[in-house]
């Protein structure tokens, strides 16, 4: 960025308007323009610029952020009052904000100022370097224990609690068909199926949601399965993910199967 | 052949920030055209030579290095003392106050049952030992604290820890702060 | 005080060997008990003056760096992350003078909102740090320089930052390029 000194070069600051982080930014742009020290800056010629500089972006219909246009209208009053004859009241609340401004501005520059001395020093990773390769020479010892009398206080409290004491709330399990129900169902049933029979013939009654469904399913399959191991049921799928059959062993079924 | 000094500081630099053990062929490249960079590496070994910081001939290159003899004494041991899990920490308070106890009493006091490897955790440690057994069913092996753990709460006798009837009128929320407590 | 050629080697193990600054405290530890920590770090000072690697104080401590005036060599073998863009200088800037500050006041001092951005890549590089929270509505945390930006900036404290009165003037094209500027 270079300092603009008059207003022709306040309209080209419009097109990098958005270069600016800022009103602020853009105020202390402007009073650079007019290379003097922050504190006998014009506070009137800055207001001009800036109030130029916005004109001017909203002649080229350039969106403006609502900060810019805030400040704008802060500067607008800021202007008015000052151009008021002195030593009125109007004209010293002015005075008084274009102090603050001032202020603010230097401030600003200040801290801008600051960061070009914190880069101009030697950088660590850019200037210079530490080792690249470092050492270390510390050992972990993780021996010892951390045990103190109030943690097994508190451990001994929350044992005897969960176990005596009020009992914790535990969410209620739904109540899903369990493989050993299943096995007593399908033991009674299949004896009085003497053919090949679908595992859904098995399943229980009254299986209200989908999950309640799948887990019986689940059960009477590892039920048949494990009776299947014993030697009293044969299961049967034809086809992936097709019908499972069941049936009782009966007098005669070989060893296949 | 002799060494100039720019060289031998810019080869101490490179070799010192590098990431990776420096050839001498990587050196080169930095070094004025007239060096040789074997030369300067040689130089610079033998100016570190006896120091608290040696160059080192390592696999790809030379690095520096801490002189082997110090080493011991830049040896830094840290103490991260390790915490028990929950359950052993319970199961050794329900020891502390129950024994001599058996598995299956300590099980019916948390409510919760109880795996091998926490007992495991908790005789490793020496924190708890056998103390005979009880005249039940089974003959379960009783369980009581030992000698370490009373060093280890600094306890000269176990009738000084608290009072379980100290304990138990604690407001509940002395409990609560242990967090997760909640789940079994 | 003279100081013995033991405990130099000592110093100079230790310091070349961490990765962050020593102090004289942590010295002090691994040297005989009759040495003094701070003379052995002068020493040490002395004796790598000039060279290719320098005795640095930063961050309250001391550290090994390569020396200045051979950055420009050294950066086309070493690798160099990218400067921070001047908004993150700004910012960083703005936080060392007045911290604990909040990200309000931060954006109240540049007059412009702060992008989180900004703010991640000093958190990330560990340049700044929280520091508790502001008694004031909504309870916003304050931000603070660590001692990572001392280490980063070559700083031994925060009284090594100008003087906000001795920042001011610069002529005003100077201040305007941005960057490699040295300090007025």
């Amino acid at each position: 960025m270079t300092a603009i000194s008059d207003s022709g070069g306040a309209d080209s600051l419009l097109l990098r308007l958005d270069g600016f982080e800022g009103p602020l930014d853009l105020l202390l742009e402007l009073a650079r323009g007019q290379k003097l020290d922050l504190a006998r800056i014009s506070i009137l010629a800055l207001v001009e610029q800036y109030l130029a500089v916005i004109e001017g972006a909203a002649r080229v219909r350039l969106e403006l952020a609502a900060d810019w246009l805030v400040m704008a209208a802060w500067l607008a009053w800021l202007k008015s009052r000052l151009l008021l004859p002195k030593d009125s009241a109007e004209a010293d609340e002015a005075e008084e904000a274009a102090e603050v401004l001032a202020a603010r501005l230097t401030a600003l520059q200040r801290m801008r100022a600051a960061a070009l001395w914190l880069g101009g020093r030697p950088v660590l990773g850019h200037d210079v370097f530490a080792r690249g390769l470092p050492e270390d020479f510390s050992v972990t010892d993780r021996s010892r224990l951390a045990l103190d009398m109030s943690g097994l206080m508190r451990a001994y409290l929350a044992a005897v609690k969960r176990g005596a004491g009020g009992k914790p709330y535990r969410p209620a399990r739904p109540a899903l068909w369990s493989v050993q129900e299943a096995l007593a169902r399908l033991a009674r049933l299949v004896g009085s199926l003497p053919d090949w029979n679908t595992l859904e013939r098995f399943l229980p009654e009254h299986l209200a949601s989908p999950l309640e469904r799948r887990a019986a399913v689940a059960a009477t399959l590892l039920a048949g399965l494990e009776m299947a191991r014993g030697g009293t049921l044969r299961l049967r799928q034809d086809t992936a993910f097709g019908p499972i059959m069941l049936r009782p062993v009966m007098p005669g079924d070989g060893d296949d199967g | 052949m002799t060494v100039d000094e720019d060289s031998l500081r810019l080869a101490e630099a490179m070799v010192f920030a590098a990431a990776a053990p420096v050839t001498a062929r990587q050196l080169a490249q930095v070094l004025p055209e007239s060096a040789d960079a074997q030369a300067v590496l040689s130089a610079l070994a033998a100016r570190y030579a006896g120091r608290g910081v040696e160059l080192a001939e390592v696999a790809g290159g030379v690095q520096f290095r801490t002189a082997p003899d110090l080493a011991f004494r830049l040896r830094k041991v840290v103490q991260v003392p390790r915490r028990l899990p929950r359950v052993a920490m319970e199961t050794l308070a329900i020891i502390a106050y129950h024994q001599p106890v058996t598995r299956g009493e300590i099980e019916e006091i948390r409510g919760a049952s109880l795996s091998q490897s926490t007992m495991d955790t908790l005789l490793e440690l020496g924190l708890i030992g056998p103390k005979g057994r009880k005249d039940a069913p089974g003959r379960p092996t009783l369980w009581a604290t030992t000698a370490a753990f009373m060093t280890q709460f600094a306890l000269r006798d176990l009738r000084d820890l608290p009072r379980r009837e100290d304990l138990l009128v604690e407001p509940p929320d002395a409990a609560a702060q242990d967090g997760n407590q909640s789940s079994t």
